[in-house]
């Protein structure tokens, strides 16, 4: 800013700005999980409150310490790395030992975005980042579920399916209300569709995301699960269970949606969750991973720039231009 | 002076893989362990030191058309001696550095040296270059090696092990995503040393 | 009604009050600036010199070549200098300054031309050209063609009633207060080019305009068509898309190559009255809002008033003014000086309070999309932003066709990371400018 | 011309005198190659399948062993003893067998006095893994130790091996192999003996 | 003499190749020219048609030339030279019949043709292809699909490289250094297709 020896500001145009910040985004997002947050509480008890606050303390101090040593402003306080570090726990099991949560935290900061220079430079969701780490380092830890209060067992739907069986699946007996009220085992911030899809709505209708990536995300794990179910019902899952086991939802709402690693157009975000939710099926049906949800996100997230070649027509450009 | 000059110049200025850019695929593939890092290290020491001797002698016979195919014979036969020893006398590093060994050949510290170096100056200073150059990618080589097994399997030149047997390696380390992020900061970090800022 | 189908644009809520107020004569000013060029490389010579007396509408500067509209003088007083000064588009301009003898005394009588209708149309046009008004139709013409005996043919002429898209406060207040002498313009300009047609835009919300227009047997006159209106629909390029539904071939294409003109309602009242009362192109209608300025007016204003004086006939400032901007917030242009004068091509003065102003540092993009959401022209704002923030503007006008843009300001007011996306883009287009200019030099 | 002639020339004299500074060096290294490859590829199995012993088997190999001759075609084993008190007890060689997708490289272990086997690794194979593949584990090779011709048998035929659930063809071809090597054995034990010095 | 395979055989080899072992990203050939010409995407896209092109080409006749020359001529031991030397002339010769006979496809992937000689991915597949024992039509198969896979990579790596060109890296982490650890990343991320083939 410019400030003129006559008092006036001269600055280049639009002299006005929307209310929209990046701040502002991320506080939404933080509200938005506050349900999710609560369900993870109630259902895993204090290993879930440990796990939280651990993430985002070291996700914050990792952020300020990376800032100061790149002598860029300190910004902690627009909620970036807590956001990351939050979302890092939310894929966590509550036994996570203290010392790998900070390791996967300060992973998913320094190696996923601050390296990078800054918030907004980053093609890796960073939260994803940090979460492969400590996934392809310690799979015991990431991996030592525990069970729910009021869920039946230990062990997560979709790993009862892909290392057990559909038989034994079956056996349990899932019911989809309990999944969806959050009665099953898994990411401490993944299990209870209805506060996600609460926060979810929640963005929606505040504007900080748009329909795109959810609804290609959804719709893609729907139909592709639809389809391979009406294959063969014996051997494949109902696909409304695709839906609300393992991390879809929070994939979809929170992780996927991340604006800095998606595309940028609206076809271009649409495809993106297409990619995803195609890429989730394919791991979960053929690959060694029962989730799948986090790696396909990170390869959709290799792909976001190619998508954002998906342009509007411009206006007035001639078609074929020889 | 200048023999030693051209010596130390490869242990420093231009300390490949960090300074001098070159060699990056075996850098990444085979320091999983110290041990591999340093065996790798000393056979390409070995080729570099061989066929900057021996370019350097012939450097005036060999036409300026055919410099580079001739080049390409000569590393290749030194590579493959390097070969038979190895299968000979080193059997298991033979294995774990795989073909990584033939790939000396293309190693471009190689043919670099050769083209800039040996192909103009005396004997001695592009042996002193070979080594220099040679030693400087073993250290370098080693340094990653250890760095990664350190942390990835919590041992050094595989037998030492460092902690105590609650240790639970970091062993993203030592896979192949980890060999890529690893030299990338290391890079970033020998600049930030010889440039003295962020 | 028509639907209106572009790709982004937004109705958005303009952070001022309209003034929907009739629109009032400002006091003549005691002193005008008035300068020589309103195009970089383009030049008027000045006709007088320092301490020359000079008469209310005289000619006192033109451009040999006519590629500038002459410049009148719109007080009459003595001309105290002409010497250089600093405007905020770009340096400092050769000016003439004059201080008033509030006497208003005209050179001659001016000379009128009350019929029309069987005048020839070129004599027309230079009648309008020597008041010094500045018409789109004839700005845009090949110099050959300006004082040559071929016109452009024209097809389809658009009145623009919209302004730029906002509330369109001015056009609105002349269409309702002016309404007969606004019929008598579509009569000139249909002697003039001949058109097939004569559209006449409107806010369908605006009602007692609609009113107006056809009590006035202006409605009979032309094609009224009312459209759902938003910032920046009133760009030609826009209009011509919502009204023709097709599109100007782009970058480069302008509306007259389509056989299609535009004027705003203010202009043609001006051609009207050079040439049925013989008047020099001496004022111009003026709306200043905005909440930092304590009783927002439309305004008839002479040119060359500095701005100074139009603040203080609006009360003086409400709170501490942070910024002035001569036109809109979203692509006005900011002011550093209250001395700064009204110009031709001024119809709107904003005053934002000290409290409004928000900081100018930005960040990274986020890669939201917003802007690429809100671009009215299909752009991807963030590539060009960001290509041109880091000096590679060829891949910014080859990949994502820079020279499209029309500088609307809507991506960066949206861009939730603050990035002055317009400022990167302008900045691109001026660096590609001063390029292509070198190549050819060599 | 004469250019062209230089280079044909530098090139080949370059290329001979690397060629034969190579071959040179190849023929140096021959043996201790062989051997290399024999203590790392096949060391392993054949400690695995003998008893335990006070000589290195792998030091003590016998290269080249012609077993039988049979209308021009030659059986030729490399033979590792086993030796305790100075006598060889046990003797190791390989035979190969057909399994599913491929060939099976296995190495045996015989007891020198019962002509039983000590132990059965399978070294080299390309199996499916889950199915074939756990013919290299410990629950498979197990059940060979011990066994004589008679009891190289799938269970379900008689014999004492349990065949590899879902994996019958891969099973029968190491039992096939095993029992050529038994059999070849019995044939020829006195030239082993020979071969091995333990008359 | 292995057994016949299947078509689904082949589809896995070539979806092996191309995601699970990515001869870029978990055999960490070929790294030098993928950061070298990974900056824009035109280049990007004409060196992988190229990679494509020689790769096919030069894992085929090298293959030949191990069956019918080396083996029967007990000269194994000099592999490394005789690829090295097929590859080089490989793409001598199709430089200048490309040059000749198809001037358009030469304007695209001239430039990279040079390049890729040095390039240990090309040898790389070369040698893998004969400790693999793939018969002629594996090896055919294995080599294009493993030089879509290095495509496919360069590919995706350059529409994030193209971001990062516009965007604020720290000084120290610019270019290579920033380069590699992507490529970790992007290597993380096709640890999800793990799995898909055994
Ligand atoms: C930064 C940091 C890194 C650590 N890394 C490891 C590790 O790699 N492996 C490990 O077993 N413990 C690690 N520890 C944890 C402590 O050493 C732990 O208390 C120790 O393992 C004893 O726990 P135990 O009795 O369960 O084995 C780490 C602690 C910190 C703070
Ligand atoms: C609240 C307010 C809103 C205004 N809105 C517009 C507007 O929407 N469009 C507009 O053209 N002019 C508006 N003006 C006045 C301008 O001086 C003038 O109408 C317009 O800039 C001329 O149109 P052009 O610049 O597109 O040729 C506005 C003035 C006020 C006070
Ligand atoms: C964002 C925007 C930018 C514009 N820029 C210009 C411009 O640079 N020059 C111009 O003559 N008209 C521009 N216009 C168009 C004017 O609003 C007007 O419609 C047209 O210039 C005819 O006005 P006239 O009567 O003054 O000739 C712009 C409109 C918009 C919405
Ligand atoms: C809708 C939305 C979703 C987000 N999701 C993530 C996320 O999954 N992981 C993360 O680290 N940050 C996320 N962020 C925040 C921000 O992009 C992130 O802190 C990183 O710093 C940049 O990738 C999200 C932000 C928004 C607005
Ligand atoms: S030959 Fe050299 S430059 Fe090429 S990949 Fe191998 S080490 Fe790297
Ligand atoms: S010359 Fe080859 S080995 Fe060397 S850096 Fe380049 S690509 Fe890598
Ligand atoms: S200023 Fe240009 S790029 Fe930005 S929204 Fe307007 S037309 Fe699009
Ligand atoms: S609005 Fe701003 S942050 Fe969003 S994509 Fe555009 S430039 Fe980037
Ligand atoms: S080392 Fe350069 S391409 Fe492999």
């Amino acid at each position: 800013m410019m400030a003129d020896e006559n008092r006036f500001y001269v600055s280049f145009p639009p002299h006005v700005v929307s209310g929209k910040s990046v701040s502002g985004l991320m506080y939404d997002n933080l509200i938005a999980l506050i349900p999710a947050a609560a369900a993870a509480l109630y259902y895993f008890r204090a290993g879930a409150l440990k796990v939280m606050v651990l993430a985002i303390l070291s996700a914050v101090v990792c952020e300020a310490g990376m800032q100061k040593f790149l002598k860029r402003d300190i910004a902690v306080k627009d909620g970036h790395a807590v956001l990351t570090g939050l979302l890092l726990a939310f894929l966590l099991p509550p036994t996570m030992p203290w010392w790998m949560v900070i390791v996967g935290s300060g992973c998913a900061i320094i190696v996923g975005k601050m390296i990078y220079g800054e918030y907004g430079n980053n093609p890796f969701n960073p939260t994803l980042v940090g979460w492969v780490m400590l996934r392809l380092s310690w799979p015991g830890k990431v991996g030592d579920w525990v069970q729910p209060f009021g869920g039946m067992i230990p062990d997560p739907p979709l790993h009862v399916f892909k290392f057990d069986g559909i038989e034994a699946f079956f056996d349990y007996d899932f019911h989809l209300l309990d999944l969806f009220l959050g009665r099953q085992a898994g990411g401490m911030g993944t299990v209870c569709i209805a506060a996600l899809l609460a926060g979810g709505i929640y963005l929606l209708v505040r504007r900080a995301i748009t329909w795109h990536i959810p609804v290609g995300f959804l719709g893609s794990v729907f139909v592709f699960g639809g389809v391979l179910w009406l294959m063969d019902k014996e051997a494949n899952l109902n696909p409304l269970v695709h839906m609300m086991a393992g991390g879809t939802v929070l994939g979809a709402l929170f992780l996927a949606t991340d604006p800095v690693t998606s595309p940028v157009t609206r076809w271009g975000k649409l495809a993106y969750g297409v990619v995803c939710g195609v890429l989730i099926m394919v791991i979960r049906a053929w690959g060694k991973y029962p989730d799948g949800v986090v790696f396909a996100i990170l390869l959709a997230n290799t792909c976001a720039p190619l998508l954002s070649k998906i342009k509007p027509r411009v206006y007035g450009k001639e078609k074929a231009v020889a | 002076m200048s023999v030693w000059k051209d010596f130390t110049d490869g242990l420093w200025k231009d300390i490949p893989p960090f300074r001098l850019v070159l060699g990056l695929c075996p850098t990444l593939a085979v320091t999983t362990a110290a041990d591999n890092g340093l065996g790798m290290g000393l056979a390409t020491t070995f080729v570099l030191v061989c066929s900057n001797a021996l370019i350097s002698i012939l450097r005036k016979l060999i036409p300026k058309k055919v410099r580079i195919a001739s080049y390409i014979v000569i590393i290749a036969s030194f590579v493959v001696m390097v070969e038979l020893f190895m299968q000979a006398y080193f059997y298991r590093l033979y294995i774990i550095l795989g073909i990584f060994i033939p790939l000396i050949v293309v190693n471009c510290i190689i043919l670099g040296r050769a083209e800039a170096f040996a192909s103009k100056r005396p004997i001695l200073n592009s042996i002193a270059d070979g080594l220099g150059h040679g030693f400087g990618f073993t250290i370098s080589l080693t340094i990653v090696g250890a760095f990664r097994e350190i942390l990835g399997a919590g041992t050094l030149f595989s037998k030492i092990t460092l902690f105590g047997p609650h240790f639970m390696p970091f062993s993203f380390m030592v896979k192949p995503p980890g060999a890529f992020i690893c030299l990338g900061l290391f890079l970033g970090i020998m600049n930030i040393i010889s440039r003295g800022r962020v | 009604m028509k639907t209106i189908k572009l790709y982004g644009g937004r109705n958005f809520k303009t952070p001022n009050p309209d003034p929907d107020t009739p629109i009032q004569e400002a006091p003549p000013p005691k002193k005008v600036i008035l300068p020589l060029s309103d195009r970089p490389g383009i030049y008027c010579r000045a006709l007088v010199q320092r301490g020359e007396t000079v008469f209310l509408g005289e000619k006192i500067a033109e451009d040999p070549k006519n590629r500038m509209a002459p410049i009148h003088s719109p007080v009459s007083g003595k001309v105290t200098d002409v010497a250089p000064y600093r405007y905020a588009e770009g340096g400092n301009v050769l000016s003439i300054f004059i201080e008033s003898d509030e006497q208003d005394r005209w050179e001659t009588k001016p000379f009128p031309l009350e019929k029309f209708a069987d005048a020839d149309p070129l004599g027309l046009i230079r009648t309008i050209r020597r008041a010094g008004v500045k018409m789109i139709p004839y700005e845009t013409l090949p110099e050959a063609e300006r004082e040559g005996a071929r016109i452009t043919p024209i097809r389809n002429f658009v009145i623009n009633g919209i302004g730029r898209g906002f509330s369109g406060s001015i056009a609105r207040r002349l269409m309702l207060e002016r309404g007969p002498d606004l019929t008598e313009c579509v009569h000139l300009l249909k002697r003039i080019f001949q058109p097939e047609k004569v559209y006449l835009v409107v806010n369908e919300k605006h009602g007692d305009v609609i009113r107006v227009i056809e009590e006035t047997g202006l409605a009979k006159e032309v094609h009224l068509i009312q459209l759902p209106v938003f910032y920046p629909l009133g760009h030609p390029h826009l209009l011509y898309k919502a009204i023709f539904g097709k599109e100007i071939p782009s970058p480069g294409g302008i509306a007259i190559d389509q056989g299609v003109a535009f004027a705003n309602v203010d202009t043609l009242l001006h051609a009207l009255e050079a040439v049925k009362l013989g008047k020099p192109h001496i004022e111009r209608y003026v709306t200043v809002s905005g909440e930092g300025v304590s009783t927002p007016k439309n305004l008839k204003v002479r040119i060359g008033t500095p701005l100074q004086d139009l603040v203080e006939f609006c009360d003086g400032f409400k709170d501490k003014p942070g910024r002035i901007v001569i036109g809109n917030p979203f692509d006005g242009m900011a002011q550093f000086s209250l001395d700064r004068p009204v110009l031709k091509d001024t119809r709107w003065l904003w005053v934002q309070p000290l409290a409004q102003v928000v900081g100018d540092n930005y960040r990274a993009c986020i890669n939201c999309g917003d802007c690429v959401d809100v671009c009215p022209v299909g752009l991807m704002p963030n590539f060009l932003g960001k290509f041109c923030e880091f000096s590679r503007y060829e891949e910014a006008a080859s990949q994502y066709q820079l020279w499209t843009c029309i500088e609307c300001g809507l991506c960066a007011y949206v861009c939730p990371s603050r990035r002055p996306l317009v400022h990167f883009i302008k900045f691109g287009k001026w660096e590609l400018t001063l390029r292509e200019k070198e190549n050819d030099g060599r | 011309m004469r250019d062209i002639i230089k280079m044909i020339v530098v090139l080949t004299v370059i290329s001979t005198v690397m060629g034969a500074t190579l071959s040179l060096v190849e023929s140096i290294t021959r043996e201790p190659i062989k051997f290399s490859k024999i203590k790392f590829v096949k060391g392993p199995a054949v400690v695995a399948v003998l008893p335990e012993c006070e000589n290195d088997p792998i030091q003590d190999y016998k290269e080249g062993v012609v077993l039988e001759e049979k209308a021009g075609q030659k059986i030729i084993k490399s033979i590792f003893p086993a030796r305790k008190n100075g006598k060889c007890v046990a003797v190791a060689f390989e035979v190969t067998g057909q399994g599913f997708h491929g060939p099976l490289g296995i190495m045996i272990g015989v007891d020198l006095k019962t002509g039983k086997l000590t132990g059965m690794r399978v070294m080299t194979h390309t199996e499916t893994p889950g199915l074939g593949a756990r013919a290299t584990e410990p629950a498979f090779y197990k059940q060979f130790s011990g066994l004589g011709i008679k009891d190289v048998v799938l269970s379900d035929q008689g014999g004492k091996v349990d065949a590899i659930t879902g994996a019958t063809i891969t099973s029968q071809g190491v039992l096939g192999a095993v029992k050529a090597g038994l059999q070849l054995f019995s044939r020829s034990k006195d030239k082993i003996m020979g071969a091995v010095g333990a008359g | 003499m292995h057994e016949a395979w299947t078509f689904s055989d082949y589809l896995l080899l070539v979806i092996g190749a191309i995601l699970v072992n990515n001869i870029l990203l978990t055999r960490f050939l070929g790294n030098c020219p993928f950061l070298g010409v990974s900056r824009k995407m035109e280049t990007a896209t004409g060196m992988a048609m190229a990679v494509v092109f020689v790769m096919t080409m030069a894992g085929s006749i090298t293959w030949i030339i191990q069956e019918y020359v080396l083996i029967p001529f007990d000269l194994e031991y000099m592999q490394t030279i005789f690829f090295i030397l097929v590859i080089a002339a490989l793409v001598q010769l199709v430089e200048m019949f490309l040059q000749k006979s198809f001037p358009a496809l030469y304007q695209a992937l001239g430039i990279f043709l040079p390049l890729i000689t040095t390039n240990c991915a090309v040898l790389g597949v070369a040698v893998i292809n004969i400790r693999e024992g793939y018969n002629f039509l594996q090896t055919v198969v294995f080599s294009f699909a493993s030089a879509v896979g290095y495509g496919f990579a360069l590919i995706l790596f350059t529409g994030i490289r193209e971001q990062m060109e516009v965007s604020s890296i720290p000084d120290f982490m610019k270019g290579t250094a920033i380069g590699l650890l992507t490529a970790g990343l992007i290597s993380l991320s096709f640890f999800g297709f793990a799995g898909i083939v055994e």
